[in-house]
């Protein structure tokens, strides 16, 4: 038993190396695709307190329209173009018909607001797009779908090329978020406004301007993720399951932090690849994913309640 | 107005884009019978919709809500056939769950109101392992078993598990959650790493789209991949096209394009604008099944009605049909679906048929007949069936058993 | 000289006239508070703890509205303007900006960076901010130096200055200040209150301010308005309400033979005549 | 300020130098209740606290005062808890008290009011000022659930404690209302009447007239004196406003910049030098 | 002036802490009670036990569960579907076992294992707060189902994996199973459901009720004013739970006859939290108006379609009771943040000063 739990997984690990190295990477994979979801709801935890929710459902709806739009003939970047243009009207309306009414109410009804959106997107999306499983349209977005084949230590690794894209992809954004949010005014502003939104008012910040901007940036981060993970596996609502995995993500590397994101991220899906394959499916009976991501950031809370880069939790009296 | 044939139908959630197609079929096949020959016996057939999304708590709802009027129920579910089962020896309404279910409905006497015909998982599961050991003996094989982390996916594990035992493979499980149907990366990784001979897949909705797109990425031999036949949908593999060639599904059904009611429904329900689907859809599989899952209802009422006398059959009376049925190929020429399903007879002590089923192999465009019909090991079977039944009814006692039924 | 009647505006920059404010449709809190502060002058809002002081100020720079709270009464015009219906944004950028009651800086913002977020809505460019960031500075050297720590961690007292540096880096032509001596020593008080006339001589911005402390209040404010629940009970110049036995009594806790100790309180107890 | 309560209160003063427990100004002021010794507090880099020593005598109002940021909260912090000092003891009657969490301090009766008020929003006045009961209730889960026996005399009991505190600080009239509708003075008060509930024997007032006109003051000093005579409990409270500072308490602590610049009673610390350059200015 | 409470006294603190110090509540309540305990059993089909009755008060139940935990203790969870599981899979468990066992009893038992559980990742809850404690529950709720799909010992290794209720019969009369009516199994919920409401209602307004706001409110504050955070967080979880779980045992052995682990998936726990939110957090009320809007809303919807005779295809009219609920839920939320109970209440204050405006 032991023997199984301490020994024997290392001892695979070590007999096949090209094989660890195809986990890790599968791992590094999704967990760029969790970590892409969970920037979106940092972005805007950071800009006003809210637990979007909704982050995974506009995954899936940014993806689906794409596809949709694509398949009434319009060429793929215009249809991405048009995609963006419908996210931004995706912003504006739920600013202005759910946010901004609901102004300085407590976190947890914000949240719950934004599952009342989630599901208002599914229905419609349902609705518009049907349920059925739709191919994402890499090639003519031209992202290269070959796959790389590496023989490390005469083994076999398998790098698909649409996975290196989303990687490096995944890279820029972050890059990107970060210096816009520490160095530019807007930026400030956002943080600003997450930390009282009174006070925010009151220095002329607009809730308004600022929260329609961040939820298009989410918006943006959206369609990114659903090209990526919609190259992966196709698009359907199934999709819409994986945001569960982005809020893991978002505790272990804290709410606020991108870089917690995308550290969280990659940690997570690495670290529930190597357990489900070398601990789960041998010992538990498999399918541990779905539960490992949770009660790793778990752990990692208890030793630090804010997560690894979250802001420090300030107490006093 | 009419018979009452609630469908409870899921064309929403992670499940519709497999569910949609079959939908369609039954739909169709039914307006099909009412615009042509006004209904069955000269009564209209009122098939109406309950979605269900795939789920469970969502289905028994519907359940409850049609029962009322309802000839029949089907639960178009593993999860809603298995919570509405016991309900049905109260309520006296027939189950129709063509091809899913629990695999022992097929003793009558014990499930005198459930019907699995014309084939049980269990049956397909036979079916498939005697296919593969045409292709060699299975003694020290290992095959790794992908299924749905749900009542549906393991339905026939205690049958493999039998198998396994007495053909000398080794059997290895794989379940996909539910959440995972998407991302199936861990099990196919655990797939590269066992290298298993081959892969029986019993997959269903977003599951086979993942699957079949995992297979092509990790270079798994396609030949050397199975699937019952829920996991035998063409946009499903159109998804890899060519990459796909090779790959086998088991099927009780198979679209025929020049059967004279393809050119009916063309006639009554296409071009009259009636059908929600369109003509790729209609050239595949699952359309197809869709038909042939209606026709067995719509047989099941004829029967019952010539019986009962009258067209205005009670439950009662169509489970009576449905027992009775007797499909040959004559009747299949007469209905004018030819080739789309193998001819079958149910009886009340054999409550599925049991047709056999063949094996479809998608050529990279559609799925093609592969072999000729291969009949499920019966005498593997009804022991296993007969000891379920039997503990089911234990466990759920006070359970009327059918002793009227002398077979 | 007890009529609520708004003092005659001498070219009033900020008119409130007759506002009445309920919150959560219900709570009646203003009822019918009309005042008016002159370009160029500091005008002070005394009066009791809920009387509605900042509530006012909030109707004012339009803040109610996310506490459920809303003006239903009268009207209120800036530079002649009705700004009612403005955002606050909008209100900021016309140059009308609100230090709020209590202390509410941005936690994990640095005392620096919540400063800069007071110039939000400027425009001409960095130098010009840069020099105003060293100008509060200059009026608050302990922000100075703390400048590089998270607000969250400062005392009180280095919240509040941080809340009125950051005012002040918004280059405002009028100031709501909504109890600024609440929690500050006593030299402090003094030193921000002389901050509010040098900000006021120097660059000419008027100031609402609401305050307890009626004492300093009225030796800073030009003129000042009295309010008891919701309704304006006594306004005129400070110099005036300053001498008015009333105010004596009750707010600047003089009696004729000087101020009494507190320790005397448990043997007598005020009353007040006009709410008798 | 006026020359002639100088002259009284320096007697007090004597008296209580000289040998603890005499009368001073006809109230009682007994041995030493809680003493600190050598307290430092750091916060990563910054040192909130340098080194301080005092003591808090039993029946005395003590006042802690000096500019902003000096320390005076982290104080009040360290001796209910919630702070645990990096270097230094506490003596609680005498003997050194070990670390302990919040709400075992409070249950060794000290209560407290909070700088920035920190009252239950959601809860009415009545239920605020009965937490301050909690640490008097021991009816079980099932007794509470029956809403029996003890439960129900237990809460009948401590009820009318709490119904004499609130008639005792005049706050009758807003028994149900929830706080959060209240204005900020009011708040103040209810905050106290939740100390008060508590029967500590050590009060711990954060500026509890921070935000006040004079009237309400006098109130508020009503309130402390009355608590302080009447049920002879000893008060520790930080506050900005001399005139209070100066005329309500025995003995005064002043901090700058985390040390302590003098200790004594009101009137000499009126008379240090680096007490008048380091707070109180020229204005008094 | 429907409302007028002037004119009731009270003389006493009793008088004052009864439960209803307004006349007017109590006789609403007596004629809602008469209504549930005696005319809709009467008036009611069967499918309006079973898709309206049962449901509400179980949905209900499972909120009040809830509710302590979120709504007053303010510890947010989101693994409630989880603990209902708990529940249901301990009462199958026990009824299996011991086949004697009296069925109300097992259903009142099998909240103690919930408890039990809800407590141990509950501990977290010191350390962690707000959104990062929802992860804690998450946690519970994915590693939960995943144990009910994994245990066969759980379902007696039968082959679907779900449990089946078992006929039930408690003093010969069948309340459990396929062979127990409607009516039977209402009244028991009906009776459960009363009972743990009036205890829980004790609880919430006693000693512990006050403890858990003030842990809600400021938990700083509370433990500085004696709370052991720790205890009442924990006492929190543990009541709190044991409702879910009698409710989740309720919710298979009195209305769904079987489940399948993911029935206790993440969306049964997220229809729970809508309910107790829209229905008002920390309030008792809430809960049943809560429920009856998210469980009889859709079924409304779905009768509504054919009623109108409206061409819509029942996978539409799904979607659009989707998309309507969402909606529905944010427009609550933006009338009333604090839930249909303080609608309510709103409302009542209204009456009781009608018709003067303020
Ligand atoms: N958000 C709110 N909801 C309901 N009532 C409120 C709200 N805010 C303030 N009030 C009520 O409005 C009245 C005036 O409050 P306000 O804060 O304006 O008084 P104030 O003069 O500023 O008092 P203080 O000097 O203590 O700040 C108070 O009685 C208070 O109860
Ligand atoms: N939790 C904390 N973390 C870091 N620094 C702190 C913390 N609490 C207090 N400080 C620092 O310690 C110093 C003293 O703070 P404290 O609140 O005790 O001042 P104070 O004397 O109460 O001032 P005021 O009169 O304004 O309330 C301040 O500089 C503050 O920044
Ligand atoms: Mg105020
Ligand atoms: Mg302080």
């Amino acid at each position: 038993m032991l023997n199984d739990i301490f020994i024997k997984p290392f001892a695979d690990m070590a007999a096949a190396p090209d094989f660890l190295l195809q986990v890790l990477w599968e791992g590094l994979v999704s967990g760029i695709l969790y970590a892409l979801i969970a920037l979106g709801f940092v972005l805007i935890y950071r800009s006003s307190r809210i637990f979007n929710f909704a982050q995974g459902i506009m995954v899936v709806f940014a993806a689906l329209t794409l596809v949709g739009l694509h398949a009434l003939g319009i060429p793929a970047w215009i249809s991405v173009a048009l995609t963006l243009a419908v996210m931004f009207a995706l912003a504006v309306t739920i600013e202005r018909v759910v946010l901004r009414p609901l102004v300085g109410q407590p976190d947890i009804i914000l949240f719950m607001a934004t599952i009342g959106i989630t599901l208002f997107l599914i229905g419609g999306g349902e609705i518009i797009f049907g349920g059925e499983n739709k191919v994402m349209i890499t090639e003519e977005l031209g992202i290269p779908t070959g796959s790389v084949l590496l023989e490390p230590w005469g083994g076999l690794l398998i790098l698909e090329q649409k996975d290196i894209t989303a990687v490096l992809v995944a890279a820029a954004l972050v890059v990107a978020l970060l210096v816009f949010l520490n160095r530019t005014r807007m930026g400030r502003a956002i943080r600003a406004l997450g930390d009282d939104h009174q006070a925010a008012l009151s220095v002329g910040i607009s809730l308004q301007t600022v929260w329609v901007l961040v939820w298009f940036i989410a918006g943006i981060i959206a369609l990114v993720t659903g090209i990526a993970w919609g190259a992966r596996a196709g698009v359907s609502f199934a999709l819409e399951v994986i945001a569960y995995k982005a809020l893991p993500v978002l505790m272990l590397g804290g709410l606020e932090s991108i870089t917690g994101a995308i550290i969280g991220g990659l940690m997570i899906g690495m670290l529930e690849k190597l357990f489900e394959i070398y601990w789960g499916q041998p010992l538990l009976g498999g399918n541990t994913e779905t539960w490992f991501a949770f009660v790793l950031a778990l752990v990692v809370l208890l030793f630090r309640p804010q997560g690894l880069f979250g802001e420090r939790i300030i107490e006093r009296v | 107005e009419g018979l009452y044939a609630p469908n409870l139908a899921y064309r929403t959630g992670p499940f519709a884009a497999t569910g949609i197609p079959l939908m369609n079929g039954q739909k169709d096949y039914m307006e099909l019978l009412n615009a042509r020959d006004g209904g069955i016996g000269g009564i209209l057939i009122d098939f109406d919709e309950c979605e269900t999304g795939y789920s469970t708590e969502k289905g028994v709802e519907c359940y409850e809500k049609t029962k009322g009027q309802a000839i029949v129920t089907q639960p178009w579910s593993t999860g809603i056939t298995l919570q509405v089962l016991p309900k049905t020896n109260v309520d006296q309404i027939p189950i129709l769950a063509p091809g899913y279910g629990f695999s022992p409905m097929a003793d009558g006497k014990v499930f005198q109101w459930a019907f699995n015909i014309p084939l049980s998982y269990w049956d397909g599961a036979s079916i498939l392992l005697k296919y593969l050991e045409e292709q060699g003996d299975l003694s020290g094989k290992k095959i790794a078993f992908l299924h749905l982390d749900h009542p549906f996916g393991k339905e026939p594990l205690p049958f493999m598990e039998q198998e396994a035992e007495k053909k000398g493979f080794e059997l290895l499980p794989i379940p996909v959650g539910l959440k995972e149907m998407q991302n199936q990366s861990a099990q196919w990784l655990q797939i590269r790493r066992e290298r298993p001979d081959y892969v029986i897949m019993w997959g269903w909705g977003a599951m086979n789209a993942g699957a079949i797109t995992e297979a092509v990425k990790t270079k798994f031999p396609m030949e050397n991949m199975l699937g019952v036949w829920w996991a035998g949908h063409d946009a499903d593999l159109k998804l890899v096209g060519e990459d796909g060639r090779g790959y086998k599904s088991v099927s009780w059904s198979f679209p025929n394009p020049d059967a004279p009611i393809m050119a009916d429904l063309k006639t009554h329900v296409v071009d009259p604008g009636k059908t929600q689907s369109d003509a790729e859809e209609m050239s595949g599989v699952f359309y197809s099944r869709g038909l042939v899952i209606s026709m067995i209802l719509g047989e099941g009422i004829r029967v019952a009605q010539e019986h009962a006398g009258t067209p205005e059959i009670t439950p009662a009376d169509l489970r009576w049909g449905l027992e009775n049925l007797d499909i040959t190929e004559a009747r299949l020429e007469e209905l004018g679906m030819t080739g789309m399903v193998p001819p079958f007879k149910t009886s009340c002590a054999n409550h599925t048929g049991h047709s056999g089923g063949w094996i479809l192999e998608w050529d990279g465009a559609k799925f093609v007949k592969a072999t000729n019909l291969i009949m499920p090991d019966a005498e593997a079977i009804a022991p296993l069936e007969a000891q379920a039944a039997k503990d089911y009814a234990e466990a759920n006692a006070p359970w009327p058993a059918n002793d009227a039924c002398q077979m | 000289m007890l009529d609520a009647a708004p003092a005659p505006a001498r070219d009033a920059l900020l008119e409130v006239n007759n506002v009445e404010v309920i919150y959560n449709h219900v709570i009646l809190v203003l009822k019918g508070v009309s005042l008016s502060v002159p370009k160029g002058g500091i005008t002070a809002l005394l009066g009791g703890n809920g009387a509605g002081k900042t509530t006012t100020l909030k109707a004012i720079s339009n803040l109610l509205r996310s506490e459920r709270g809303e003006v239903t009464k009268g009207t209120i015009r800036y530079a002649g303007e009705r700004i009612q219906d403005l955002e606050p944004a909008a209100l900021v950028r016309r140059g009308v900006i609100q230090v709020m009651e209590g202390r509410h800086c941005f936690e994990h913002l640095t005392v620096e960076e919540n400063l800069l977020t007071g110039a939000y809505t400027r425009r001409d460019g960095k130098a010009a901010i840069q020099s105003d960031l060293e100008m509060v500075y200059a009026y608050f050297p302990r922000l100075k130096e703390r400048r590089k720590s998270q607000a969250g961690y400062t005392s009180g007292g280095e919240q509040q200055m941080c809340a009125i540096g950051r005012a002040l880096m918004s280059r405002p032509r009028m100031i709501l200040l909504d109890e600024p001596s609440m929690g500050l020593a006593p030299q402090l008080v003094e030193q921000i209150f002389e901050i509010v006339r040098a900000v006021n001589e120097g660059e000419g911005v008027s100031f609402l301010l609401a305050e307890q402390n009626t004492n300093v209040a009225l030796r800073y404010a030009h003129d000042g308005y009295i309010l008891e629940n919701g309704r304006v009970v006594m306004d005129g110049p400070a110099a005036a309400l300053r001498e008015n036995p009333d105010v004596k009594e009750f707010y600047l806790g003089m009696s004729d033979e000087g101020r009494r100790s507190f320790r005397d309180v448990r043997s007598y107890r005020r009353r007040k005549r006009w709410l008798a | 300020m006026d020359g002639s309560r100088t002259d009284d209160s320096t007697e007090g003063q004597e008296t209580v130098r000289d040998e603890g427990h005499v009368v001073a100004e006809g109230r009682r002021i007994g041995p030493v209740l809680m003493e600190l010794r050598n307290i430092t507090l750091r916060f990563g880099g910054v040192v909130a606290i340098k080194d301080i020593s005092f003591d808090i005598r039993e029946g005395e109002i003590r006042a802690i005062i000096g500019p902003n940021g000096a320390g005076k909260s982290s104080m009040l912090n360290i001796i209910s808890g919630f702070y645990t000092p990096s270097e230094g003891a506490l003596l609680y009657r005498g003997e050194t008290r070990p670390p302990m969490r919040p709400y075992e301090v409070a249950r060794l009766g000290v209560a407290r009011t909070f700088q920035n008020i920190a009252l239950f929003e959601g809860m009415t006045v009545l239920d605020n000022v009965m937490t301050g009961r909690l640490t008097h209730m021991k009816a079980g889960l099932v007794a509470q659930a029956l809403w029996w026996g003890r439960a129900r005399d237990e809460e009948i009991a401590n009820r009318e404690v709490v119904e004499k505190v609130i008639d005792f600080l005049e706050i009758q009239a807003i028994r149900k209302t929830p706080v959060g509708r209240l204005p900020y003075g009011l708040k103040k008060r209810v905050e106290l009447a939740r100390a008060l509930a508590a029967e500590p024997s050590l009060l711990l007032l954060d500026e509890p007239m921070a935000g006040m006109n004079v009237e309400e003051k006098e109130d508020m000093s009503r309130f402390i004196l009355d608590v302080n005579d009447e049920f002879g409990t000893t008060i520790c409270l930080i506050e900005h406003d001399m005139g209070v500072v100066m005329d309500l308490s025995d003995r005064v602590v002043v901090m700058d910049y985390g040390r302590k610049i003098g200790d004594g009673t009101p009137d000499e610390v009126r008379r240090n030098q680096d007490v008048i350059d380091a707070y109180l200015g020229v204005a008094h | 002036m429907l409302y007028r409470t002037a004119g009731q006294f009270k003389t006493s603190y009793k008088a004052d802490m009864a439960l209803f110090p307004v006349r007017q509540d109590a006789v609403l309540l007596a004629v809602i009670l008469a209504l549930v305990w005696g005319v809709f059993p009467l008036l009611a089909s069967e499918f309006a036990f079973q898709t309206l009755l049962i449901p509400i008060l179980i949905y209900a139940l499972a909120a009040l569960g809830l509710n302590i935990l979120t709504g007053y203790a303010g510890q947010l969870s989101l693994g409630t579907g989880a603990f209902m599981g708990v529940g249901a899979y301990a009462c199958y468990k026990m009824v299996t076992l011991f086949p004697w066992m009296n069925p109300v009893v097992a259903i009142l038992l099998s909240g103690l294992f919930s408890a039990g559980v809800g407590v141990m990742f509950g501990i977290p809850s010191l350390r962690i707060k707000g959104f990062y404690l929802a992860i804690a529950t998450l946690a519970a709720q994915f590693f939960l189902v995943w144990l009910f799909e994994k245990w066969g010992w759980l379902y007696n290794d039968n082959a679907s994996g779900a449990i089946q209720v078992p006929n039930l019969d408690m003093f010969g009369i069948y309340v459990a199973g396929p062979q127990a009516s409607s009516l039977v199994q209402y009244y028991v919920v009906l009776a459960v459901v009363t009972l743990m409401t009036l205890l829980c209602i004790n609880l919430t307004r006693g000693n512990l009720g006050r403890t858990w706001k003030a842990t809600r409110d400021m938990d700083i504050a509370a433990e500085l004013i004696g709370i052991n955070l720790l205890r009442s967080k924990l006492m929190a979880f543990a009541v709190s739970s044991y409702v879910v779980g009698v409710a989740g045992a309720l919710f298979v052995f009195m209305w769904r006859g079987a489940a399948e682990p993911n029935l206790f998936d993440i969306p049964l726990s997220f229809r729970v939290l809508f309910i107790a939110i829209i229905g008002g957090l920390g309030s008792i009320l809430g809960n049943y108006l809560g429920a009856i809007l998210i469980v009889g809303l859709p079924v409304v919807l779905n009768t509504l379609p054919q009623a109108l005779g409206l061409p819509i295809s029942s996978a539409t009219v799904e979607h659009l009771n989707v998309m309507i609920v969402g909606a529905l839920i944010v427009f609550f939320l933006i009338i009333e943040p604090h839930g249909l109970a303080r609608l309510w209440a709103l409302i009542r204050e209204k009456l009781i000063i009608w018709p003067f405006p303020h």
